[in-house]
């Protein structure tokens, strides 16, 4: 119903994003991280004027506090009063989730990122959702990617909720995939803070590698050194996280996993961009896990503005951004038709000490091309 | 048999973590009866306060030291601004109370950053011992003591000092006390000061070993450490340290056997003793 | 006269209530001063403002000469002052010997002679002692309450209605012993016992509407049937 | 914006339900969310399932209201006799394992990413269902203020006041307790089925303890035992929150504007100490009073 | 006659302590009947046996006949036994009217009604006010009953169990605490229930002036165990009562009254 009366304003005037974010509550730093990387996206993609052919490009960021009823509400302020042209975000799955229909009710594109869940996707897909962020497949390809071969004995540890659970199931199919073998499942407490019974029970099964699904502030990490499961032979791998959650993996050096971002794997131009220009505006600090994200939302809904001469008719966009490829600060990312996936590189990383830096490293092994890590179509 | 000791061992420490967060909350939830929800935040301050000095100093000691003084103060300015209004209304503390929690968690954002803070424990409490397949993580070991040297300071204090009378007498009937010559709202401040004070030391205790910290960690530790002076019995240190041993060693066996039943152990444990022994476990006296 | 304790047109407000309107008298040292008066004058009032417990509005209290309006509870008791109140104000929860240690300022000689004393005037608190407070009878109560007033050395009780809910032999005792407390420590009474009130009592007040409005030495009250008619009608 | 104010006629529906237990019957629930996940569960399993019809809403409506009837008695029995502080952390016991059963049974509720769900054609026009939520909240309110007005609403109140008294009295104190518990879990569910309505997605966070505490602190800012203090409560809480959110974007210093948020709440106890209808009422009535000294007022005699 | 009230062996231990032991006693219909004792005897206990707030851990109790050593304080209530407590037990933060006034919906059984307003049953508020008269506590039907005067409060008291209307009044110090003038008056009330029939009324109290004067029996209660059991004039004559109970005040009593 809301959707007629901004159609006037879609051949002129102000293209208006609406930038859905977690600007507080558990997971503000990747709020933050979004939304830098959006603005830095905006001004790469448009030379720094925030205007294509002279239609200016405004973005309004509201603040999701990581619930749910927020996100609705906040985006359905987007929607009606605002009456923006695109949505994009956010950073929890779950606010994800429940803007989702509205994208559909409103017919407005909203690209996704850099919430991770399949379903997103997958079961609760309609035409209008766009992700630019990887998905917990993506992920669970590339950590695969890194460890699993034929004869190889995995055991897992994830957080005992929809994360975790989604993030193993994918992995275990792609790791069998590869011919290895899932010899144990071990779900914790998330809001636990004593995990060596898990750990217990990861080397009583004795396999050759142990990985690790984990978001969540509290960590394993020092529990699984004073268990000494390296010592007993178990490989760890896990994916690599950001800056601030780096710190805390300072016994997991040498560890092989995958990573979605870190400021120098990739080496491409537009990565030099950014992180040149992150540390110009933002007094030398470096992009961070979800900074690229952010730009390479900004970027696709330019790149799809200029596809469809300027027109914010969402099915003239639908048209132009499925199958479209364009440059990201992770190399080129595809949407891919079917279930408007963006397929894009992954990394293939060890975890090394490195001078000045007081955190482990994500030092590149080899890239893991899109196409590698392409993830099960889901959404049907 | 080494997995059993294994298992005993791990949840007797994460027990006496439980014990140490709730030890504050005896004194003021147990014994003072204010249903304190800003309990988190002060430990969240003392283990952001502590960690601060520790990775800023490099000495354990002086974290541990800063906390205890950054909970004495926040007890303080707690006491004095937020708590004494409303003694004995347990529908307005919850809401001033709740209140400050968010206030406290806040500016602990304005002051170190949204992001968690990576903590490891000192050299010499890193790694751990293995005595054939027992394996005994030291840091655990030193929250043991750390626990059972704070249970005998409050035992002490309780059973030896007319401390605790005054307390509960105060919390019966403050008039009366008062008619007594006792001036019971500096008794109450240094009592509130003292939780507090533990508060923040458990909040520095527990950085190294969970590893992190971060800012929204105080209400999950909070809940646990109501859950943990319900069940022991209100106002019974004995039944607090003894409730969180129980806690944590359930918790240990669960997730080793039952994990399934890992994410609701806490719940089921106090349901399970609530239903049965509705009075806490071990109910004080009369 | 030498007065120890002396209220002047104190006026108390209880919230928006002005419960004492005009109360003034003088309490000489070493007497028994009474105050009597119907339910609800305001007897209970005037005890709980000489306490602080419902500080004065206006006009001035004054204990040995020094004006006490303002002071907190505790600063009161401090100064010698002891307070039975007349719902005995005890500690449910905490045992007879608990209640009596909360209240002992100090544990000298001279206290611990005073509990024993006061012990053997009510052997039913020693019969009793680790019980809780709250599970004695009644009358146990009121013993406890006045023991735990008297176990400190003061210079002055406040007691409000001790006789009610004591068997007559217990009532007499506390008669006895208040005639020998008189010894060390001055003493104001509330009292609706008129035959207690009137063996004990030295000098009476009687309260009204929240004010003094008559008082004298108790022998008047005991003498003239026409005034006890009039202000406390009865014969 | 018919959203917020959509938000606000659910929870004070919530909130108002709350009340029947802390401010009518004296019982601290911890664990209330119970109900309004169930509700919105209730709801949302049904849509995902069927075809979207308004029967099939009214229906799953009541079905939530239904379960949660059910499940209000059976905990009321079983906990109800239980102390305060240990009744309340039994009840936060209870409703934590109904999250768990929630995270857990996954096949159903999708865990804590939960699932988006269809509406019918009818609830497209946000206007239509503002109307429904704003006629609900008026009937509960009404609703409910003749119950807390029945004599039975009286006798709550005599428990809470003074539960062996009201005991010597003849009355069954557990039987009322029970009642209450049920009005109030029926109540709360039917909230939780609007919510999950409103937002055409449901997951596990509405059977948190935020939602508790969200019901909690508007029935204490509004005025606990009293009906219109709820209503109250959910409005300010709901429209403090969005004005203060909305700060965030003025100026970079209130990025961090739940502090407001808290230092609001303090406020309150400090100047509102029995929430704002009870404090207000107390104000009114203390002007009464300067005339005639001898009569004071209960604040809670009416709803 | 019948008895109304009947014990058998009724006893009650609180771990060592025997409050109550083995007594048995019985009340006639009408009867008058008080209880004497030193403080601590048990006379309380004894009532909290008969109203149910105590379960015994011996004996029997029946009413009209009835055993209802088993049933529950509301039962009893609802059988017909009323009592008042010795340490003031209303609702503090109700008005005093709203205190009688549940009583008297009590009285008149309306205790499940939830959809009517309660203001409709006028006659409730209009019994509550009368029995306020008859308590002395006219014009206090606003207070709060937590701002009430100690003395008060014991009228209000008696009037919550007045309004109950119940057959079988416990009485437990109903005027400790209330002023001399009043007692009378009070007292009046209580003789007239009496004489007015059909109620029987067990009373506590520590006022022999007043005990004499009413009772019909006396029970003198010691250490739990019933000692004694007889007129007042037979009472008040037992050595042991007057030794151990009366002391000397009771030589002033009859020379007074
Ligand atoms: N908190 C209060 N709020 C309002 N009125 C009060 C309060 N406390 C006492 N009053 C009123 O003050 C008056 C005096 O009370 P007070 O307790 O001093 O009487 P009293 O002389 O001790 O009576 P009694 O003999 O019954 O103990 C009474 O009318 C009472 O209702
Ligand atoms: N619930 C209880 N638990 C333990 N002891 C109790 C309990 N109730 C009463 N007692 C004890 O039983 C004895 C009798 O108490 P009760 O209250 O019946 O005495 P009473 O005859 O009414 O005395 P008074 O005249 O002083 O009121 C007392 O010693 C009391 O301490
Ligand atoms: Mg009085
Ligand atoms: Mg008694």
């Amino acid at each position: 119903s809301g959707s007629s009366s901004s159609e006037q304003s879609s051949e002129e005037g102000t293209i208006k994003i609406g930038v859905l974010a977690s600007m507080t509550g558990a997971l503000e730093s990747y709020g933050k991280q979004t939304t830098r990387g959006f603005e830095l996206g905006l001004d790469y993609a448009t030379d720094g004027t925030r205007e294509i052919d002279g239609r200016k490009i405004e973005f309004i960021i509201e603040d999701t506090e990581t619930k749910a009823e927020v996100a609705v509400q906040k985006a359905t302020k987007l929607l009606e009063q605002d009456q923006v042209d695109f949505l994009v975000g956010s950073s929890s799955s779950v606010d994800t989730l429940a803007v989702v229909p509205l994208a559909e009710e409103y017919k407005k594109i909203f690209v996704v990122e850099p919430a991770v869940a399949d379903s997103i996707t997958g079961s609760e897909f309609n035409k209008y959702v766009f992700r630019t962020a990887r998905n917990s497949s993506q992920d669970a390809v590339a950590g695969a990617a890194a460890i699993a071969k034929k004869g190889v004995k995995i055991a897992t540890f994830a957080p005992d909720n929809s994360f975790g659970h989604d993030g193993i199931t994918a992995f275990k199919e792609a790791a069998e995939k590869l011919g290895a073998t899932i010899t144990h499942e071990e779900f914790a407490d998330p809001a636990g803070t004593d995990f060596t019974s898990n750990i217990q029970k990861i080397i009583n099964a004795k396999p050759d590698y142990l990985f690790v699904v984990w978001a969540g502030a509290n960590s394993p990490w020092n529990q699984i050194s004073d268990m000494k499961v390296q010592d007993k032979g178990i490989t760890i791998s896990t994916g690599a996280p950001d800056i601030a959650a780096l710190k805390t993996m300072k016994p997991l050096v040498g560890m092989e996993g995958f990573s979605v971002y870190y400021h120098d794997l990739p080496n491409n131009e537009v990565n030099d961009w950014l992180v040149k220009e992150h540390k110009d505006r933002f007094n030398g600090e470096l992009p961070d896990l979800f900074t690229p994200g952010g730009m390479s939302a900004a970027i696709s809904i330019v790149e799809a503005l200029k596809k469809t001469e300027n027109s914010t008719d969402s099915d003239k966009l639908i048209e132009a951004m499925e199958g479209m490829s364009f440059e990201t600060p992770k190399g080129m990312m595809t949407f891919r038709k079917e279930d408007h996936q963006a397929l894009q590189t992954l990394y293939s990383i060890k975890l090394e000490n490195k001078k000045g830096v007081d955190y482990p490293v994500p030092v590149l092994i080899r890239e893991l091309s899109p196409k590698e890590t392409a993830p099960p179509i889901r959404n049907k | 048999m080494e997995l059993f000791i294994n298992l005993t061992i791990n949840g007797l420490a994460t027990g006496m973590l439980i014990f140490l967060l709730a030890a504050g909350l005896t004194l003021i939830f147990g014994l003072m009866s204010v249903l304190n929800f800003a309990h988190g935040g002060l430990f969240a301050w003392g283990s952001y306060a502590g960690v601060w000095l520790y990775l800023l100093t490099n000495s354990f000691i002086a974290g541990i030291i800063g906390a205890i003084f950054i909970g004495i103060l926040l007890g303080f300015i707690t006491e004095k601004w937020i708590i004494q209004p409303v003694y004995g209304n347990h529908v307005q503390q919850i809401l001033i109370t709740l209140g400050f929690m968010i206030v406290l968690s806040e500016l602990l954002k304005v002051i170190w950053g949204p992001n968690q803070i990576a903590v490891t424990p000192p050299a010499y409490l890193t790694g751990s011992w293995e005595i054939g397949n027992i394996l005994i993580i030291k840091y655990r070991a030193f929250i043991i003591v750390v626990g059972l040297l704070m249970y005998g300071l409050i035992y002490y204090m309780l059973k030896h000092t007319k401390i605790g009378l005054i307390v509960r007498a105060g919390v019966i009937n403050k008039e009366m006390v008062q008619s007594l010559g006792i001036n019971i709202k500096r008794i109450f401040l240094y009592v509130f000061m003292a939780g507090a004070a533990m508060a923040a030391l458990s909040g520095m205790l527990i950085a190294p070993y969970a590893g992190v910290i971060h800012g929204n960690m105080g209400m999950e530790y909070a809940i646990l450490a109501f859950i943990v002076v319900v069940i022991g019995g209100m106002g019974n240190i004995t039944g607090s340290i003894l409730a969180a041993t129980l806690v944590g060693i359930i918790g240990s066996f669960m997730a080793y056997y039952v994990p399934e039943l890992s994410l609701a152990v806490n719940m089921l444990i106090m349901a399970v003793v609530l239903l049965f022994r509705p009075q806490g476990l071990f109910a004080l006296k009369g | 006269m030498n007065s120890l304790l002396s209220l002047k047109n104190v006026e108390t407000y209880i919230d928006q209530y002005h419960i004492l309107q005009d109360v003034s008298f003088e309490v000489p040292a070493g007497e028994v001063t009474v105050l009597l008066g119907r339910n609800g004058a305001g007897k209970t009032t005037t005890l709980r403002t000489i306490m602080g417990l419902n500080p004065p509005k206006k006009g001035e209290v004054a204990f040995k000469g020094a004006i006490m309006n303002g002071l907190p509870p505790h600063d009161i008791a401090n100064r010698g002052i002891g307070y039975v109140p007349e719902d005995q104000g005890i500690f449910g929860a905490l045992t007879v010997e608990e209640n009596m240690k909360v209240a002992m300022k100090k544990e000298s000689d001279d206290v611990m002679e005073r509990m024993e004393w006061i012990l053997n005037l009510f052997p039913d608190l020693k019969t009793f002692w680790k019980k809780p407070g709250g599970l004695l009878s009644g009358g146990q109560k009121q013993m406890l309450s006045i023991a735990r007033a008297y176990v400190n050395e003061t210079e002055l009780l406040l007691i409000d209605e001790p006789s009610k809910g004591l068997a007559p032999i217990v009532v007499e005792k506390v008669m006895h012993s208040i005639q020998e407390m008189k010894q060390k420590t001055t003493i104001i009474l509330v009292e609706q016992n008129f035959l207690m009130a009137s063996q004990i009592g030295d000098y009476f007040y009687i309260i009204d509407d929240g004010r003094t409005v008559f008082n004298g030495r108790m022998q008047l009250l005991r003498e003239d049937e026409s005034l006890r008619r009039k202000y406390l009608g009865i014969a | 914006m018919l959203i917020l104010f959509t938000q606000i006629f659910i929870f004070a529906i919530f909130a108002m339900s709350y009340d029947i237990l802390l401010g009518f019957t004296g019982i601290v629930s911890f664990g209330h969310a119970m109900f309004f996940g169930i509700g919105a569960y209730c709801v949302s399993v049904m849509l995902k399932h069927h075809e979207p019809t308004m029967l099939l809403v009214t229906g799953a409506i009541s079905l939530g209201v239904l379960f949660s009837l059910i499940i209000s008695f059976v905990v009321g029995l079983m906990t109800l006799r239980l102390k305060s502080h240990y009744y309340a952390m039994l009840t936060l016991a209870l409703a934590g394992l109904f999250l768990v059963a929630a995270e857990k049974w996954r096949t159903l509720t999708y865990g804590n990413d939960g699932f988006t769900f269809q509406v019918p054609e009818f609830f497209h026009d946000r206007l239509h269902f503002y109307l429904v939520c704003l006629v609900l909240m008026v009937i509960v309110y009404f609703g409910l203020k003749r119950f807390i007005q029945s004599p039975l609403g009286r006798i709550l109140l005599a428990i809470k006041d003074n539960e062996q008294r009201a005991e010597s009295l003849g009355y069954q104190v557990l039987h009322y307790k029970i009642i209450a518990s049920i009005v109030a879990g029926g109540i709360a569910s039917l909230s939780g089925s609007l919510y999950a309505l409103s937002l055409r997605f449901v997951n596990t966070s509405v059977f948190t303890m935020d939602i508790t505490l969200d019901a909690l602190l508007m029935t204490i800012i509004g005025g606990v035992g009293t009906l219109i203090g709820p209503v109250l409560g959910a409005a300010i809480i709901e429209l403090a929150h969005h004005w203060l959110t909305g700060l965030a974007k003025v100026h970079w210093i209130f990025e961090r504007w739940l502090i407001l948020f808290g230092i609001v709440y303090i406020l309150a106890v400090m100047f509102f100490p029995n929430g704002i209808v009870g404090s207000v009422r107390k104000l009114v009535s203390k002007k009464e009073k300067k005339e005639d000294v001898s009569t004071s007022e209960n604040i809670v005699k009416e709803g | 006659m019948v008895a109304i009230l009947e014990t058998k062996n009724l006893g009650i231990t609180f771990g060592t302590h025997q409050a109550v032991q083995d007594v048995s006693f019985s009340v006639e219909k009408n009867e008058f009947k008080s209880i004497i004792g030193p403080n601590g005897a048990g006379k309380t206990t004894l009532f909290n046996l008969l109203s149910g707030q105590l379960k015994p851990t011996k004996g029997e109790i029946y009413l009209k006949g009835q055993q209802i050593t088993g049933s529950s304080v509301v039962e009893r209530t609802r059988l017909g036994i009323g009592r008042s407590f010795q340490i003031t037990n209303v609702f503090p933060n109700l008005t005093v009217l709203e205190n009688v006034r549940l009583a008297v919906q009590s009285q008149a059984k309306l205790r499940y009604q939830a959809f009517t307003h309660y203001r409709s049953y006028q006659k409730f508020e209009e019994k509550a006010l009368h029995w306020l008269h008859v308590a002395l506590l006219d014009h206090k039907e606003n207070t709060l009953a937590i701002n009430l005067a100690h003395g008060e409060k014991r009228k209000l008291e008696m009037a919550m169990l007045l309004a109950l209307e119940p057959e079988l009044l416990l009485l437990d110090e109903p005027t400790a605490g209330m002023s001399l003038e009043d007692v009378p008056a009070i007292l009046q009330v209580i003789k007239k229930i009496k004489e007015e029939g059909d109620k029987t009324i067990l009373l506590i109290e520590h006022k022999m002036d007043m005990i004499m004067d009413l009772s019909d029996r006396i029970m003198v209660l010691f250490n739990g165990k019933l000692l004694a059991e007889g007129t007042p004039r037979e009472i008040m004559d037992n050595e042991l009562v007057q030794s151990a109970y009366l002391g000397g005040l009771y030589d002033e009593f009859t020379s007074q009254s």
